[in-house]
């Protein structure tokens, strides 16, 4: 026990990518989802008993060295209560759709492809896993390869359903790939000057460039910040952030309803965290915000993701591409809040993170429950579901008031820390453009309930509730976004330690 | 014996528990009328049982847990919640057994929707009368929106759904945009270790006297903070943010009677008053003279709700304007700052509460036995619904404001509070301002309330309605609406429970 | 005055009316000669009410007076009976 | 329970429930037996001297007080409402009857108000009963004039009401002892010249009694609203609200300057607006303000002879008034016509009702024998007493000389027009072919009443003079009432104006007009101004407010089939290049900032 104990950090990214491989070897029938299953649910433990660990520890941090070489020379894992809570959501959401899963991916894809889906299922959470859990730069590049490259076969096996699938995963793989290639090319060149590619010795080796800034021979000063800028692009585009989203509404759309939900609660949230991670603890916030003003574009890019994104969301006529618009404008929140770099702003963000996770997947394997049902997610298939299916569209109902953030869903809580760190830095124009955003999600969100409660349906086709394997994972995210409004105490304890951690280290 | 605590948490969950009963006896619409009619009793018992306590000056406080650190769902129960509370509970109880009669008579479907969204919003009516912070009374105000937009759209109709939407846009807009903006901010500003803002708990004489006197906040933020708080309040329906009001009448008339006229509507006003008296502080407002704008604001609503009411021809339309006029008397009175105004304010919610319900009542009788909505239509009609019509009468009498009906006491006081803020020092032109407005006002409640009088009683019945013979609307409408005119005229002449509470409220405010 | 019915009977009494009622003004105006009037306002030396015959001119010169004074305000004043219910 | 403990008001009051109750003659009996009732009852208050109280909003209220003008007005207004009682009865008008009561209660409740707060709630049910009168009339006008009556008294209302809250709110300040009380304003007689915030109460509360009384600038609404009452509401309408307001005005604003050139207004304005009325009954109305007016130059006066000639003269008025309205509604009744322009030479079948108009007539204009002459003579006493009193002490009096003078005018003028006008176009001129008969005996028996009770006042003065509030002062003055040089100034003076009137014959022909007046200001001004700039403003303001709303989700409903064009360029499918252009932009933004922003 002790030695599993031990090895937890290397063991929650090892364990998916080993059974991940098995599972397309012998995963066929059923086999493929009850290893994925078991293997989800084995990450959750451990993300949770990780989560236990750190929060135990006085400095609040668990280290652990691949192979026990030493940093900088080999790959070290570094577990914080940030990446612990990004860990633990990860594993948590992808534990729950995994369950969910079942049913719905065998109505989606071919039976012969099941377990290629499940192994990649797997290799794609396994690279969200490593992403968050890593402590060196370039092991965070390939994790980022290894979840992008199943994620965009996964959404390519939405193809089936809908042939756009295809050129959504493959606008996906175009643009990914540029992500991608700018966040390597960033830490090329930051390798460059520090000849370091550990996070935690890059950020020690940047001080002394840092204080030569401003004298007569500065050090390498614009290879720096030439790779800060490509680090930043190229993860704002893994985050989708706004104007980089394009990749992403298409994705969303026409992926298997299964993917939808872990995409959409789990990579962004990836995204959000390796931008933060090289924020604050590669570049240090005194630097990247208070010399390069990166706060600036970000607050820019954020406040008018969500004004753009809740826009065009109101303008969907499919609930799904609503919902990914909507993601747009979420994401916009995180980001905003970690921009704004005091205690209140992180703690937002971390919390939106966990948040919006649980909210907007409940949300997907609702529609979902839709596709399986009726076989499509547009509004008109949605019309007056809300007799047939009352306790999906209950769900999707209480979903979309979290996103709206009405108080005691967990949308007002990340809300209420947002619009307070936006109004301890005196950005009254921000917190404006948060509560405005949640009148435009007001409205998104109305127009699907509008339709689903009070919409006459043409045909009268009889449609049942989900059955329970589908139901139950969607009443636990979704009744979780509804507890962590109510008692917002582990999230609120959880974020504010990583506020903390963040914080204290800035240099 | 239950502590007067315990008595607070059951009104607060009875309701709920009533929720679920009548949800679950959805089949059996004898069992689920009478868990309405067992649920409103008892909910009125809890809180009339509190009543001894608030007047012995006891501290009843509690708090249900802890949505945030350092921002808790916490509860006290004092005076002016109790005049809201007290209000909202009693008239749930005709409300109920008048709905009973309006939904079997008119066959609406979905009742056990209907039904089940009440207790929510008394639930909801109660948190805000009762909350003990900005957080909390900002939960309950959301929570009261949404648990009556389903009784809004109760019809299901295109119409019933662009009117929901027009509440429910202009009540959550607001609310997200003003009013949480402003929570955020008073919370924002109480933190830190020199905080300028004492506490977000509701603090008699306001929370920012100490930060106003040792410069840690400007006059203009409290005033900023105090406009966005009022126009936060979309429930006050103070205009231009009224339209959601006028919008809502499509609904089932219960609902209009009982939301729109008492819970939903005064929730509204209560929270301006308790805002001005517990955050800003009547004292701090006078001082800084940042209520003024206010002042001018609702009385110009009181007057142009008034004239556009007097052209409504839709005889619900009209009562709804009448409303918005109404309750910008409060706004107004609460604007004059002193504590006699307050209390009038306080005593305004009690007066036009019964007034306007018994109003309403009426309006659904008609609609029920004569199936008319028009003003135009009701020629003679108070031949044949004479209960009905003399209900009215005594309404609109009270709207007007004259003796003996209980309209005149919150005039009375009113008045007296102009004469109090008259004596401090300054300009009097707010005063003769609100003066006239109250004159006018009363002059043009008079011109749009007694053509109906006239027609329902002086006018002969048309030709088309001698055909349709009708009576009375069915007896537990009739019972309802009587039951309020009498409150309506009770009060005028035996008003000491309201009185007492507005004399606690002004005693604390001065 | 030249109108007057001509049922029989009726003219006589109209006529007998006219002859008392200048009778009678007549007999007023004799009478009055023959009273004292004191001054109202001797005080202020006002005593034209003093005299002989003041009241009844007064009485006529006030009946003119008002009468002309309406009729004039009457000439702008003037509407159709209907005026308001035109509306 | 003893007598003086019930409010006589109350009787009426219980009348009012009581009688829908009854049927034919027992309705008629109850009706006609509650008055005397309430004037039995009035009278064993009187002589006991009432007090009660009730507690009310912490102060004290006294609905039972005797105030020096009380016995007067309370007889006058019980036994105005058994004629109107009497007058009514043939005709089964169950709501007026019980409006009737109403209103005559709340005059009866005001005459015995001992605190400003019950006679508030009295005028306001005055106001409630009157206007049901007016409505019940069923004229054509009648429910616009009851609007417009109602309106008007509900600002005179309010006007009263926040006089006095202010006056109580100031009391209380300065700690009185009785703050509610309802006595003479000393301070307004004394300081009126103020008109400050000190004084704001009293001239609001001023303001809304004279709006009662029919003062100018609001005179308009009696002619408006009472001559579209029934034949027996107009009756009821001319006895109670304006009396009871000179009463008040009695009360609280004896001595007050400024009634006097009101007053002198009121008489001046009946008589040329009388001159040109073509509605008999409208006639009466003006003559109605006309004889108020006399009433205010009484009160305005002060002195203790001419508070006793007002509150004579309103005693007086009471009857003829009613007497006059009687006889005009039995015309009205009996021909349907009240245009003076369309009746004529009724005398041939009408005698009672023309000896009873012309008894009337002689009395509102003071005729020697007359109630007016006994109660009128003392108002024209008193100013010339004032007068010289005012010049003995230097003091100026102008004012009162003129007045003097305004008075005697609109006295002939009054003549001219309520009497000889009336009498002359109604029952003489042209034969309009009109044959109708008396009107039935009830109607002819209160109009006998009405008539004995002027010409016994006329004639032994004494019976009035010893209920007024200045019983001395009246017995003093009753001994040269009926000097010859009195008569003689009366004679001469009506006589002439009489003369007057037929010489002027040819100009005063009769059409269908009506004489616009201040009410035009709110009858069509106002109202076109709202129907036609602010109405269309305030429309325009909704519907752009109304087209905001609906369009923010239900325009994203209506074309989101086809998306806009700014989403399907960012949703393209096919479209790589936007986002890849996008990045390399987003690059270019972030080198720039990176490399100029921490330089500048």
């Amino acid at each position: 026990m002790e030695l599993i104990r031990h090895n937890l950090p290397a063991l929650i990214v090892v364990t998916p990518l080993v059974i991940g491989l098995l599972t397309s070897i012998i995963g066929r029938r059923g086999l493929g989802w009850w290893m994925a299953m078991g293997t989800t649910a084995a990450g959750l433990a451990m993300s949770v008993q990780l989560l236990v660990d750190v929060l135990a520890q006085g400095d609040r941090t668990v280290e652990y060295l691949m192979g026990n070489w030493p940093v900088p020379f080999g790959i070290g894992y570094s577990v914080d209560p940030l990446n612990a809570t990004v860990l633990l959501i990860v594993s948590l959401l992808g534990a729950v759709i995994t369950l969910y899963a079942r049913k719905s991916v065998a109505s989606e894809v071919p039976a012969g492809k099941l377990n290629f889906f499940y192994a990649l299922w797997l290799f794609c959470i396994t690279g969200l896993l490593g992403i968050t859990i890593t402590g060196d730069a370039f092991n965070l590049y390939v994790l980022l390869e290894i979840s992008s490259l199943s994620t965009y076969t996964l959404v390519a096996m939405g193809k089936d359903r809908n042939r756009r699938a295809l050129t959504a995963a493959v606008n996906y793989v175009v643009l990914g790939s540029i992500g991608a290639c700018f966040y390597l090319v960033g830490v090329a060149y930051l390798y460059m000057a520090t000849g370091s590619l550990n996070i935690a010795d890059i950020a020690e080796r940047l001080q002394p460039i840092y204080a030569s800034w401003g004298t007569e021979a500065p050090i390498y000063q614009k290879t720096v910040i030439t790779g800060f800028a490509f680090m930043a692009v190229g993860l704002s585009l893994k985050l989708a952030l706004f104007p980089l989203h394009g990749w992403l509404p298409n994705a969303y759309t026409y992926a298997p309803s299964s993917v939808s939900a872990l995409l959409a609660s789990t990579a962004t949230k990836v995204g959000a965290y390796a931008f933060i991670r090289v924020i604050f603890t590669l570049m240090g916030v005194g630097f990247a915000f208070g010399r390069l003003h990166t706060d600036v574009a970000l607050m820019v890019c954020s406040g008018a993701a969500i004004l753009v994104g809740s826009w065009l969301a109101i303008r969907q006529t499919n609930v799904k591409k609503l919902l990914a618009y909507s993601s747009i404008a979420q994401i916009g929140y995180i980001a905003l809040g970690f921009a704004l770099a005091n205690k209140d702003g992180i703690t937002a963000s971390v919390i939106h993170l966990f948040n919006h996770a649980l909210t907007k997947g409940g949300m997907f394997l609702a529609l979902g429950i839709v596709m399986y049902r009726v076989g499509g997610t547009r509004l008109s298939d949605l019309r007056g579901l809300g007799r047939k299916l009352p306790i999906t569209m209950g769900a999707f109902t209480a979903g979309g008031l979290g996103l709206i953030g009405v108080p005691l869903t967990s949308g007002f809580i990340s809300k209420w820390y947002l619009v307070s760190a936006c109004l301890e830095q005196g950005r009254y124009e921000l917190a404006a453009i948060v509560l405005v955003g949640s009148v435009l999600a007001l409205v998104y969100v109305w127009r699907v309930v509008e339709t689903i409660y009070f919409g006459k349906r043409e045909d009268e086709v009889n449609v049942r509730e989900a059955p329970a394997s589908m139901l139950v994972p969607t009443l636990i995210l979704v009744g979780a976004s509804i507890y962590f409004g109510v008692d917002s105490s582990f999230t609120t304890h959880i974020a504010g330690e990583a506020a903390d951690f963040l914080l204290k280290v800035k240099p | 014996m239950i502590t007067p605590e315990q008595s607070a948490m059951l009104a607060l969950g009875v309701p709920v528990i009533g929720f679920v009963l009548v949800a679950m006896s959805g089949r059996v619409p004898n069992l689920r009328e009478t868990f309405t009619l067992l649920t409103a009793l008892v909910t009125f018992a809890c809180v009339a049982g509190l009543y001894p306590a608030v007047m012995r000056g006891e501290e009843v406080r509690f708090a249900l847990l802890e949505v945030m650190p350092g921002v808790p769902l916490s509860f006290r129960v004092e005076p002016l919640g109790m005049v809201y509370a007290l209000v909202a509970t009693l008239l749930w109880i005709p409300n109920s057994l008048y709905s009973i009669g309006y939904m079997r008579a008119n066959h609406e479907k979905n009742q056990t929707r209907f039904y089940a969204c009440y207790p929510l919003a008394i639930a909801s009516a109660v948190g805000i009368a009762f909350a003990d912070n900005i957080f909390t009374m900002f939960v309950f105000y959301e929570t009261l929106t949404l648990s009556t937009f389903p009784l809004v759209t109760h019809k299901g109709t295109t119409d019933a759904m662009r009117s929901g939407r027009v509440y429910l846009g202009i009540l959550l807009t607001t609310s997200v945009c003003f009013q949480l903006f402003a929570v955020l901010w008073i919370y924002v500003l109480s933190m830190g270790d020199a905080p300028a803002v004492e506490s977000i708990n509701f603090t008699v004489g306001g929370v920012f006297r100490d930060g106003l006197a040792s410069n840690r906040i400007d006059p203009g933020i409290v005033g900023l903070l105090f406009f966005l708080y009022i126009y936060g309040i979309g429930k006050a329906a103070l205009m231009p943010v009224h339209r959601w009001l006028p919008a809502a009448m499509v609904a089932p008339t219960p609902v209009s009677a009982f939301l729109h006229a008492v819970a939903v509507v005064k929730a509204g006003v209560f929270c301006v008053i308790k805002v001005t008296v517990y955050v800003f502080g009547v004292g701090t407002m006078q001082l800084y003279g940042l209520g003024n704008w206010l002042l001018y604001m609702a009385g110009a609503t009181i007057i142009v709700a008034s004239l556009i009411a007097a052209f409504q021809d839709n005889l619900k339309k009209r009562l709804a304007y009448s409303t918005i006029s109404q309750l910008s008397y409060v706004v107004m009175a609460t604007a004059l700052l002193t504590p006699l105004s307050i209390m009038a304010a306080t005593f305004h919610i009690v007066a036009h509460a019964f007034g306007k319900i018994t109003l309403f009542f009426a309006a659904g009788s008609v609609y029920t036995a004569a199936h008319k909505t028009q003003v135009s239509q009701l020629d003679g009609i108070g031949r044949r619904m004479p209960a009905t019509m003399a209900a009215f009468t005594i309404g609109a009498l009270s709207m007007i404001g004259v003796p003996p009906a209980v309209g005149f006491i919150s005039k009375w006081y009113l008045i007296r509070g102009v004469m109090e803020r008259g004596e401090l020092p300054g300009t009097h032109l707010d005063e003769i301002f609100v003066l006239v407005v109250i004159a006018a006002s009363t002059l043009l409640n008079a011109s749009y309330f007694l053509p109906i009088i006239y027609r329902a009683f002086f006018k002969p019945l048309s030709d088309e309605d001698q055909k349709h013979p009708h009576g009375e609307a069915p007896m537990p409408i009739v019972y309802a609406l009587c039951f309020t005119a009498g409150l309506t005229l009770l009060f005028f002449f035996w008003n000491k429970p309201a009185t007492d509470l507005a004399e606690m409220v002004r005693r604390a405010v001065s | 005055m030249s109108d007057e019915p001509k049922t029989p009977g009726t003219s006589n009494r109209v006529l007998i009316a006219w002859l008392v009622g200048a009778a009678v003004l007549v007999a007023i105006v004799a009478v009055d000669y023959t009273v004292h009037h004191h001054a109202h306002f001797a005080a202020d030396g006002i005593d034209v009410d003093a005299m002989p015959e003041f009241f009844p001119v007064f009485g006529l010169v006030c009946g003119f007076v008002l009468v002309l004074i309406s009729k004039t305000l009457s000439i702008a004043l003037k509407r159709k009976d209907t005026f308001y219910a035109d509306d | 329970m003893q007598m003086t403990d019930l409010p006589p008001a109350a009787v009426l009051f219980a009348g009012a429930l009581l009688l829908p109750l009854f049927k034919g003659k027992w309705r008629f009996a109850v009706a006609l037996a509650l008055p005397l009732l309430a004037l039995a009852d009035s009278w064993a208050v009187i002589t006991e001297g009432g007090a009660s109280f009730i507690p009310f909003m912490g102060m004290t209220l006294q609905p039972v007080h005797v105030h020096a003008a009380t016995p007067v007005f309370a007889t006058i207004f019980c036994i105005m409402l058994a004629g109107g009682v009497l007058f009514s009865m043939n005709d089964d008008r169950r709501v007026e009857l019980t409006a009737a009561f109403v209103y005559a209660g709340g005059a009866l409740g005001v005459a015995f108000a001992g605190d400003l707060v019950t006679m508030f709630v009295f005028w306001e049910v005055m106001t409630l009963g009157s206007t049901i009168i007016i409505w019940s009339g069923r004229q054509n006008d009648s429910y616009g004039a009851g609007l417009r009556y109602f309106g008007m008294h509900a600002l005179g209302g309010v006007a009263l009401l926040m006089g006095i809250i202010i006056v109580v709110t100031q009391r209380l300040h300065e700690g009185a002892a009785d703050p509610l009380a309802f006595g003479h304003f000393s301070a307004m007689v004394d300081g009126w010249s103020h008109l400050g915030w000190d004084n704001a109460g009293m001239w609001l509360i001023l303001v809304g009694m004279l709006v009662n009384a029919g003062a100018p600038p609001f005179s308009s609404w009696i002619p408006d609203a009472y001559p579209e009452g029934s034949t027996s509401g107009t009756v009821f309408l001319s006895a109670f609200t304006t009396k009871t307001a000179v009463f008040t005005l009695l009360v609280a604003f004896a001595g007050v300057e400024v009634l006097i050139y009101l007053g002198v207004y009121m008489a001046i304005y009946g008589v040329v607006y009388g001159v040109n009325a073509n509605n008999m009954r409208r006639l009466l109305c003006y003559s109605l303000v006309n004889q108020v007016g006399f009433m205010l130059i009484g009160i305005g006066v002060g002195t203790k002879l001419s508070i006793d000639g007002a509150a004579a003269h309103a005693f007086a008025h009471i009857v003829y008034k009613a007497l006059l309205l009687m006889a005009t509604g039995s015309v009205l009744a009996m021909t349907g016509k009240f245009r003076l322009g369309e009746l004529g030479g009724l005398y041939r079948t009408m005698p009672v009702t023309m000896w009873c108009l012309i008894i009337g007539g002689l009395s509102i204009s003071g005729f020697p024998l007359t109630s007016g002459f006994t109660s009128k003579s003392m108002v024209v006493q008193a100013i010339v007493d004032e007068s010289s009193r005012m010049a003995a002490l230097g003091e100026p009096h102008t004012y009162l000389i003129v007045t003097w003078f305004l008075f005697q005018a609109a006295t002939a003028g009054v003549f001219l027009d309520a009497c000889v006008k009336l009498t002359w176009f109604i029952f003489f001129q042209k034969d309009s072919g009109l044959r109708p008969p008396d009107p039935p005996w009830n109607m002819k028996a209160a109009m006998i009443a009405f008539a004995f009770i002027c010409i016994l006042l006329g004639v032994f003065p004494g019976i009035l003079y010893q209920i007024l509030p200045y019983q001395g002062e009246a017995a003093e003055y009753a001994k040269v009432v009926y000097s010859l040089e009195h008569v003689m100034v009366m004679l001469g003076m009506l006589g002439f104006s009489g003369l007057a009137f037929f010489l002027l014959l040819p100009i005063l022909k009769r059409g269908s007009y009506i004489h616009l007046d201040i009410d035009w200001i709110w009858r069509r001004f106002i109202p076109r101004f709202w129907k036609e700039v602010l109405l269309p403003l305030l429309q325009q303001l909704d519907n752009a407010q109304k087209a905001i709303l609906e369009s923010l989700p239900g325009r994203g409903m209506r074309d989101a089939n086809l998306p806009p064009p700014i989403a399907r360029r960012m949703g393209n499918m096919w479209a790589v290049s936007v986002p890849v252009f996008l990045i390399v932009l987003m690059l270019l933004v972030y080198l720039v900032v990176y490399f100029v922003i921490p330089t500048l």
